[in-house]
């Protein structure tokens, strides 16, 4: 060999990936960011920034319109709604990614695994996914909480579960697609083991569409939680949810029907977000787009 | 399957385009846009096809080939793509027409065959349902009478049983059968012109051979002239009168194939030429074109197969426009040059 | 109403609850008397206001000896199906009470030894011991009668889904979940007149806004069993009536004060002196319902003068006897807790009073059903918020919440002095000593501080003004045959 | 070729299928041939003829179903799935598309790296040393190292393909259509870097093209294949000029070439129909269905592999006639090509 | 066609262990539930005693296996057993309230085929101008917005303030069809939104992957005007993943019922097997859960074949 080559100098490749640029080229996925950072900003600094404590109780001031005191009203405890808005965004966030945290956990190496062996491992279990999928996720989700039990926690552990065999699926048919492909055959021509194929040449390809799908299934997860908290399977009182307020709220909708609008917003902004997130994302991905 | 010669458009008949050209394309320029703006992709693009010549297009992927066929058909969407030049087809310039004229004489007057016969093909439709929609778009017949000229276009392409093949979807057929549909699609309106994009590059020799026989033999029969786009000159030298070979949006020479291959005068060509491998050929020996085609955007501004040329000179770096001698034309500084040195070294 | 009641039309009832079943005795929930009474008449009927009781298809009914009952029975009522109601379906329906496997009613007769028709309108019925809620409980489930013939006729006896009853109104046609559509029974024995209605439908919504919902939208002329939010919105419509009457349901905490922190009498004490009863009752009521520290509304006969407010709002006093108690610092209270959202709302803000003083509760939630399961067979937690109530003799509401059997004694245990209490009330049948009996009782309970009792309910309905005569009782059973439309 | 040294790559009889009963696809039917040290050994054959089954047989990168293969004697299939993993680092495949072969999430160095890291050679600054140096050899310069795959041309990512096929030194290499995807001066060029390497590493190629002249260009001898099977094996110049198998004489006249005027003229072959379908291969000589000679025997008896001229192999019933032709009328083709 | 049948047979063959799997997973589910049915069944006033001669009245002291077995057994036979609590025939509640259900679900598709189909089409052939991006962002839109809050406010709304539809119920598909619509109009309406959304991005997507491919330039190459070319060939090769999406959303559709059923009141099984799971009513969950697998395998079966009718490869490809 040349040994001469050693020395030369190699210059940096093009340039990196650039979340500026990224934004500069999608508006709304930079509105979508600043959005979702704006929020986890809000809630992890509710303690500083909300004008009231959540679990403030004033009974004599419930369900108050907004005011200047009040800027998005008073709930039917008489609670701040504001507040009560910015530590739920906490919580949403927290139900999102419990959701969303377990799915990826389990249907993630699972399609890997099922993918990767195929056989008869992947037809049995792949049924097993097949029956799952056959229900409806929400139903699916309202079982497994009452098998775990009642809370924000449990719920979200229950949609990720739900969520885990559509995962799988994806995760299995890209790694099916990613197994034929010649790099990894080429990686078996060089006596690479199957742990080295997964870790460095099937997963990091075959998770492109799972990344888009996850960020999705955030805004799907937000919506379930919104969803099973209607169906009294999600509150954690007397802590502040968004699915929770817009729940407490609407057996109070005749009363005070704006006390609707600050949570359903909060979940529609914010699952917005996440879709807007994530179609860029599936761009940005895309390696027919050359977007950066 | 006669068509009476009424039923032709007057563009086929009204041949009155320079030197009894049936197509002329004259200062084509063309301009696509991408995500980083406009680029020049052809430019300065000039040829002609005489009624039932064979016209070979050569040149390396990239080189603007297909843009040009497609700018002649005009099927590049306006929103990215900008034409400019004249592109005469009879006594009409296509570049001026309405869509509607246009669609009027795509199929009908030229038509097209594309190198990719897996994808080429509606894949939800029989290929006997696109013959027949080919023929009622273009004339007023019957159903029936569609359908039996369709028959009888795959029966012309050589396939056995054409009523039981054109029941069948494109993806049960293979891949010289599909590309035998699409010569059967693309001749079943007997059109003037047929332009044949690289028809025969996914398919083994054997087929190729069956394919581009067969492309002569209906050429010959029904008098279409073919403008034939290929990377393989070979291809090109059996089975063409005469050829342009085109590089980075431009063409660079042109000419009967017999004198081009037998003399080319532009360094490129002579290049191309002697990259082919063969047999017995000494190994390690091919004479490879060094360095690569420049980026559309980085074209350098005079010859712009200056950086590559063996030849290159200063004088090369100034624009040069294409010259024009007896029946052959080249673009080149140089040529006459090292025409003599070529006679000289001889 | 100064109006002369109208014969004719469909009433049309919105309520939230799907009945478990329409068999009287296999049924289990107090909404299922929505329907019940509509289809069944009962031996003994009761004043809806007082629960005074009152002859029905038993004319009158004698006490022979302190364990002896003897009913006299109204000549010519005829069931549904046309067979008569005579000594022998008594006995019929009393015996299937008791020995029906499906039976909820078993313990309701528990002590009864013999039935026997003495007569072909006459029935006794001996007991082990003196229990002077026996009429009472005739008055409920156990005594509403069914046709033998249709029991006989149904597989394995099971009615739950066709039943033929002496009320005023007959079955047709039971959609599970959604609706239930009674016709008139023409041959009704209280008279050619009533009922007034021609028929009934009972449409099922569990939500309650939709439910109130279909009575502002015109879909329904009456809605039940709602709560303080539709009664306020609908208080401002001009054309429904709202109504809210106190009933005998009343929302409590049970204790498991067999163990842990509850088992101290001051702990107990100081969660009674913290609760701000009319607070709460404010505000998750509206005002609708009546605060108190009993288990009956002030009204009621059973309920003594000194019971309903014997714990005022005291936060000194509960952070006092927490000290006495040894948990200056306050005392954790593992707490179950239903979760829809009313109940949930009541839990915060009861929590919230009670963590006023340092009580502080570890809420779980848990589906009505899983609660009993947790709570009470498995013993887990502390207390439980639930509503309760709704007995048709006051003996049975402490017996069935206190008594060492009851399975709201989650611990199981008797304090001292009060089985002999219990006992004094049902071995009296003479009204004022039963009454003293009854006021000891409730002392009892109150001082000793056994649950946490918050408030009493109310009934709550709204109804169009065409609807006429219609009360929600005091038990929250309302009765249909006198109810008519006015169609003008 | 030495005769002492043991073959590099020696088949015999080998059998590959695909698919199960109804989908069996015998996609390498009873191969045989051998391979010396240091020979480059073309394989010819139409799309589907299974070219690439048979080098990916070749090398040990599936297992075939019948048959045998030794590489310098040793049979691959016999060895524990540790040993082949090692093994397999001398048998190296190239394939066909250089824009498939690299992981697209790597740069060209790491891709070049990371056969070193598998078989667990030096360190990391060695390995990024090696690899330079390697891409160097192919002539890639290193600025397009840490490239990602999709920012450089397909002649270029073929170039980092052969430097990372040679990083582990191996002996043999497949070359699975290598230059079929590029441009004609591209493909000049590739040839000629492949004829240096192996030149300079003494290396042992079966080079697969279903291009004739590239491959009769570059092979010392071509084996002629068809439908799983090969019809014809012998010197690359001799089988081009003189098939001795009618399909060989199809191929080589279906193949266009630049004699202008000439080749018009010529008489050519133009082979009816097409390759027939995988699952039911036609009986006796799998080409007689599109066999301009084909007898009645054709469709019976398979013709069996036979040396008919030291080293080269025919399997064609006529496969003497065709040979006394040659002897007939080699003077005066030969006599034609000349003038 | 021959493939067709072939390909029916095939999955109706793998139809049975998902639906075995499925009825497990339910099974299993309901059973691990903390809480007892039999002490819902003992009633308000109980006694432990009561409650387990109910326990073993109904056999739920039994193991898992047993009971299991003992339901797919009479499963097998069409017997799905007797509601719990209100000891109603399962197989009669189900078919009494899917109807409903149904016609909510089927409503929903159609209302967002109407809007999803053309506004796809619209966004694919103006693609990159404002109208493309208005129609994505909408499309976004419907897919964020929670649909039973967006059904409470079309109720306040359209409903309570306007009075153009009823508030709520439902009114029997087979007794008055015209009004059994009506009713419907405002849920379908809130579930409709999903199916839109998604039906117009994938619509979108699929026509703008079938308008730059290769046939598409033959089409027009050929003279075809682009009209024909959108409408014949573009649509019909997009019908495909119309359809495809309409499965998948049949299946998203019922979860979403389920929440919106409960705001409508809706009589369906949606609001029936959340009710019922959450009292541990066995057999309705068991048989609702089945109805509605078998109902999601059946509905994808017919896409499949369906697709396979309308493309050929489809036919091929399983
Ligand atoms: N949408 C586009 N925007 C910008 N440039 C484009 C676009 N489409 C094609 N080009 C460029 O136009 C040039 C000409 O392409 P064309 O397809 O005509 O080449 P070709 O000669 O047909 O090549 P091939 O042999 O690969 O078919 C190429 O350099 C290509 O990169
Ligand atoms: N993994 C596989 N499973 C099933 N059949 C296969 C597989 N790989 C190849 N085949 C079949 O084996 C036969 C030979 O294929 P192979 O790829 O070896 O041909 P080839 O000569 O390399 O063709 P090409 O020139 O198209 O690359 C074909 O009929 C092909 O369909
Ligand atoms: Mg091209
Ligand atoms: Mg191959």
């Amino acid at each position: 060999m040349t040994d001469a080559t050693v020395t030369t100098p190699v210059p940096a490749g093009p340039a990196r990936f650039s979340v500026w640029r990224w934004m500069r080229s999608d508006m709304r996925a930079a509105l979508a960011l600043t959005y979702l950072i704006i929020l986890v900003l809000g809630a992890v600094l509710a303690p500083f920034l909300a004008p009231y404590s959540p679990t403030e109780q004033n009974i004599m001031n419930m369900l108050a319109d907004p005011s200047g005191e009040h800027w998005l009203g008073t709930d039917d405890l008489g609670r701040d709604t504001l507040s009560r808005l910015m530590y739920g965004a906490g919580n949403a966030l927290y139900a999102s990614g419990l959701a969303v945290g377990i799915a990826v956990l389990i249907g993630v190496p699972v399609g890997v695994f099922i993918g990767f062996v195929g056989g008869w491992i992947d037809e049995a279990v792949s049924r097993v996914i097949d029956a799952i999928l056959a229900f409806p996720p929400i139903v699916l989700a309202v079982a497994i909480t009452g098998a775990l039990g009642i809370g924000l926690t449990n719920a979200m552990l229950a949609v990720g579960f739900a969520f885990a065999p559509y995962l799988a699926r994806t995760m299995r048919a890209q790694t099916l697609v990613v197994k034929n492909a010649l790099y990894v055959d080429a990686a078996v021509g060089f006596g690479a083991s199957r742990f080295h194929l997964i870790r460095k040449h099937i997963l990091p390809n075959a998770i492109q569409p799972v990344i888009v799908e996850v960020t999705l299934l955030l805004a799907v997860a937000l919506l379930a939680e919104a969803g099973l908290s209607f169906l009294s399977l999600g509150v954690q009182a007397p802590e502040a949810s968004w699915g929770g307020m817009l729940a407490r709220a609407y057996s109070y909708i005749e009363i005070a029907p704006t006390q609707m609008y600050a949570p359903g917003f909060a979940i529609l902004f914010t699952a917005l977000a996440f879709n807007a997130l994530g179609e860029s994302i599936r761009v940005l991905l895309d390696p027919t787009v050359k977007k950066i | 399957m006669s068509v009476t010669e009424a039923q032709r458009p007057e563009v086929a008949t009204g041949m009155s385009a320079g030197a009894g050209a049936l197509l002329s394309v004259d200062g084509l320029k063309l301009d696509l846009r991408d995500e980083s703006g406009w680029v020049r992709v052809l430019d300065d693009v000039s040829f002609q096809i005489r009624p039932r010549e064979t016209l070979g297009v050569v040149g390396e992927s990239g080189c603007g080939k297909s843009m040009t066929a497609l700018s002649i058909m005009q099927l590049l969407p306006p929103r990215y793509a900008r034409t400019e030049g004249r592109i005469q087809f009879g006594d009409r310039d296509l570049l001026t027409l309405s869509r509607r004229q246009m669609s009027r004489i795509r199929g009908r007057n030229i038509s097209m065959i594309f190198q990719e016969p897996m994808s080429a093909l509606d894949p939800v439709f029989t290929v006997g349902a696109q013959i027949i929609e080919t023929v009622l778009c273009h004339f007023k017949v019957s159903r029936r009478e569609a359908e039996e000229r369709a028959i009888d276009a795959l029966d012309s392409v050589g396939i056995a049983a054409p009523r039981e093949i054109a029941q069948l979807y494109p993806m049960s057929l293979s891949g010289g059968m599909r590309q035998r549909v699409m010569i059967a699609m693309a001749l079943v309106c007997e059109p003037e012109l047929l332009i044949a994009d690289e028809p025969t590059t996914a398919l083994d020799v054997t087929i190729q051979a069956q394919i581009m026989d067969l492309l002569l033999k209906l050429s010959q029969q029904k008098g279409t002239a073919i403008m034939f786009i290929t990377h393989n000159l070979a291809l090109v030298s059996q089975n063409c009168d005469r050829m342009i070979t085109m590089y980075g949006g431009q063409v660079i020479e042109g000419g009967p194939v017999a004198d081009v291959l037998a003399t080319p005068r532009h360094p490129y060509t002579t290049g191309l030429l002697h990259s082919v491998p063969e047999a017995g050929r000494a190994r390690g020996t091919l004479n490879a074109i060094p360095g690569r085609v420049p980026s559309l955007r980085a074209m350098p501004p005079g010859c712009r197969f200056e950086p590559r040329c063996p030849h290159s000179a200063p004088v090369c770096r100034q624009p040069v426009g294409i010259a024009q001698t007896g029946d052959r034309q080249i673009r080149c500084h140089r040529w006459q040059e090292l025409t003599q040195q070529q006679a000289v070294s001889l | 109403q100064e109006a002369t009641p109208q014969r004719g039309g469909t009433l049309r009832v919105s309520m939230p609850y799907n009945p478990a079943s329409l068999d009287p005795i296999t049924g289990r929930n107090l909404p299922d008397f929505n329907t019940l009474y509509a289809l069944y008449d009962a031996l003994i009927g009761f004043d809806d206001e007082t629960l005074e009781l009152q002859p029905m298809l038993a004319k009158s009914w004698d006490w022979a000896d302190p364990s002896t009952l003897v009913l006299e029975l109204q000549d010519g009522v005829m069931f549904h199906d046309d067979t008569p109601f005579n000594a022998e379906a008594v006995v019929f329906n009393l015996r299937r009470g008791l020995d029906y496997a499906r039976s909820n009613v078993k313990s309701d007769l528990a002590g009864v030894q013999a039935i026997e028709a003495t007569g072909p309108l006459q029935v006794t019925i001996r007991l082990e011991a003196p229990n002077a809620a026996l009429p009472a409980i005739l008055s409920n489930r156990a005594g509403c009668m069914v046709s033998p013939a249709s029991v006989q006729a149904a597989e394995d006896g099971n009615i739950d889904r066709a039943p033929v009853g002496a009320g005023p109104f007959r079955f047709i046609e039971w959609r599970d979940n959604d609706l239930i559509r009674l016709e008139r029974n023409e041959s009704y024995w209280q008279g050619p007149e009533l009922p007034y209605l021609d028929a009934l439908e009972l449409r099922i919504i569990n939500e309650l806004n939709t439910a109130a919902r279909t009575v502002t939208s015109g879909q329904a002329d009456v809605a039940l069993q709602l709560a303080a939010q539709q009664i306020m919105v609908a208080r401002r419509s001009d054309n429904i009536i709202a109504t809210a009457t106190t009933s005998m349901t009343y929302y409590t905490a049970f204790f498991n004060y067999a163990r842990g922190p509850l088992a101290d009498l001051k702990v107990r004490q100081a969660m009674n002196y913290a609760l701000n009863r009319a607070d709460l009752q404010q505000v998750l009521l509206m005002g609708l319902g009546e605060a108190t520290c009993s288990v009956f509304p002030r009204e009621f006969w059973a309920s003594g003068p000194d019971a309903a407010d014997y714990y005022p709002y005291d936060p000194e006093r509960a952070r006092a006897l927490l000290a006495e108690a040894g948990y200056p610092d306050g005392v954790d209270i593992a707490t179950l807790s239903w979760p829809d959202q009313a109940a949930m709302q009541r839990t915060e803000i009861i929590g919230n009073q009670l963590a006023q003083v340092g009580i502080r509760l570890n809420v779980t939630p848990v589906q009505p059903a899983q609660a009993i399961q947790v709570f009470m067979i498995e013993e887990q937690g502390d207390m439980l918020l639930s509503p309760t109530g709704g007995n048709p003799d006051p003996s049975l509401a402490f017996d069935r919440q206190f008594s060492a059997t009851a399975l709201r004694n989650a611990g199981k245990i008797e304090l001292d002095g009060y089985r002999e209490l219990l006992e004094a009330t049902m071995s009296t049948y003479d009204f004022d000593e039963r009454q003293q009996k009854l006021f000891e009782l409730e002392m009892f309970v109150v001082e000793n501080a056994l649950h946490l009792p918050q408030y009493m309910s109310a009934g709550m309905s709204i109804q169009t003004p065409q609807v006429k005569d219609f009360t929600f009782g005091i038990l929250a059973a309302p009765r249909f045959h006198t109810v008519w439309l006015d169609q003008a | 070729m030495t005769t002492q040294r043991p073959n590099a790559v020696d088949v015999q009889d080998m059998t590959v299928t695909f698919g199960r009963s109804r989908t069996l696809v015998r996609a390498v039917d009873g191969v045989s041939f051998t391979v010396a040290p240091g020979e480059i050994f073309g394989i010819i054959g139409e799309s589907g003829s299974g070219k690439s089954t048979l080098g990916r047989a070749a090398v040990g990168m599936i297992t075939p179903s019948g048959g045998e293969v030794r590489h310098s004697g040793v049979d691959p299939f016999a060895l524990s799935r540790k040993a082949l993993n090692v093994h397999r680092r001398k048998y190296q495949i190239i394939a066909q598309d250089p824009n498939a072969a690299f992981n697209p999430r790597m740069t060209i160095l790491e891709s070049v790296m990371e056969p070193m890291y598998i078989a667990g050679i030096g360190n990391r600054a060695e390995r990024r040393a090696r690899a330079l140096a390697m891409l160097d050899t192919v002539a890639l310069s290193p600025e397009l190292s840490n490239r990602y795959p999709h920012e450089l041309s397909g002649g270029q990512k073929q170039r980092a393909n052969i430097a990372r096929a040679l990083v582990l030194d191996p002996e043999v290499l497949v070359c699975d259509e290598v230059v079929a995807a590029l441009d004609v001066s591209i493909q000049a060029d590739m040839l000629n870097l492949f004829w240096k390497l192996q030149q300079d590493f003494n290396l042992t190629y079966l080079f697969i093209s279903h291009d004739l002249n590239v491959a009769s260009h570059i092979s010392d001898r071509v084996a002629v294949m068809y439908f799983g099977k090969i019809m014809e094996i012998g010197p690359a110049e001799a089988v081009m000029n003189r098939p001795l198998h009618p399909y060989s004489e199809a191929l080589r006249s279906a193949e266009p070439e630049i004699i202008a005027d000439q080749a018009k003229a010529r008489e050519r072959i133009i082979l009816q129909g097409e390759i027939p379908s995988a699952l039911n291969p036609p009986s006796g000589c799998r080409f007689h269905t599109r066999c301009p000679r084909a007898a009645d025997r054709c469709s019976t008896d398979e013709p069996v592999q036979r040396e008919l001229v030291p080293g080269r192999f025919v399997a064609c019933h006529f496969a003497e006639e065709m040979l006394a032709r040659f002897a007939e009328g080699g003077a005066a083709m030969r006599r034609e090509t000349v003038s | 066609m021959h493939g067709v049948g072939k390909m029916v047979l095939r999955r109706l063959a793998q139809l049975i262990p998902v639906m075995i799997i499925a009825t497990f997973v339910v099974f299993a589910l309901v059973f691990l539930m903390p809480g007892d049915p039999a002490v819902t069944l003992a009633g308000e006033f109980a006694t432990e005693a009561r409650i387990n001669e109910i326990r073993a009245l109904y056999g739920f002291d039994q193991p898992f296996w047993v009971q299991y077995g003992h339901w797919l057994w009479n499963a097998l036979q069409f017997d799905f057993g007797r509601s719990l609590f209100s000891n109603e025939e399962v197989s009669r509640l189900i078919s009494m309230r899917l109807p409903h259900t149904l016609l909510l679900v089927f409503y929903a598709l159609f209302l967002g085929a109407i809007t999803g189909i053309p506004l796809g089409i619209l966004a694919a052939t103006r693609q990159g101008t404002r109208l493309d991006k208005a129609i994505t962002s909408l499309a976004s839109l419907g897919v964020a917005v929670p649909n039973f809050w967006l059904g409470i406010i079309l109720v306040s709304a359209l409903a309570l303030d306007w009075r153009l539809f009823p508030a709520t119920g439902a009114v029997s598909i087979f007794e008055d069809p015209l009004g059994a619509l009506y009713y419907a109009t405002l849920p379908a309406l809130a579930l409709s939104t999903n199916v839109t959304a998604v039906l117009t991005r994938q619509v979108r997507s699929a026509l703008l992957e079938v308008l730059s491919s290769q046939f598409i330039r033959t089409l027009r190459a050929k003279g075809l005007r682009p009209a024909a070319v959108l409408w014949r060939h573009g649509l019909r090769n997009v019908a495909a993943t119309m359809l495809t999406i309409a499965g998948l959303q049949f299946n998203l559709l019922f979860s979403s019922a389920v929440i919106v059923e409960s705001v409508f009141a809706v009589p369906g099984v949606g609001s029936l097997i959340s009710y019922s799971a959450l009292n541990k009513d066995f057999p309705v969950v068991q048989g609702v859960a089945l109805v509605l697998v078998v109902l999601v395998i059946f509905v994808n079966l017919l896409v499949d074949v369906l697709n396979s009718i309308l493309d050929p490869r489809v036919a091929a490809s399983t």
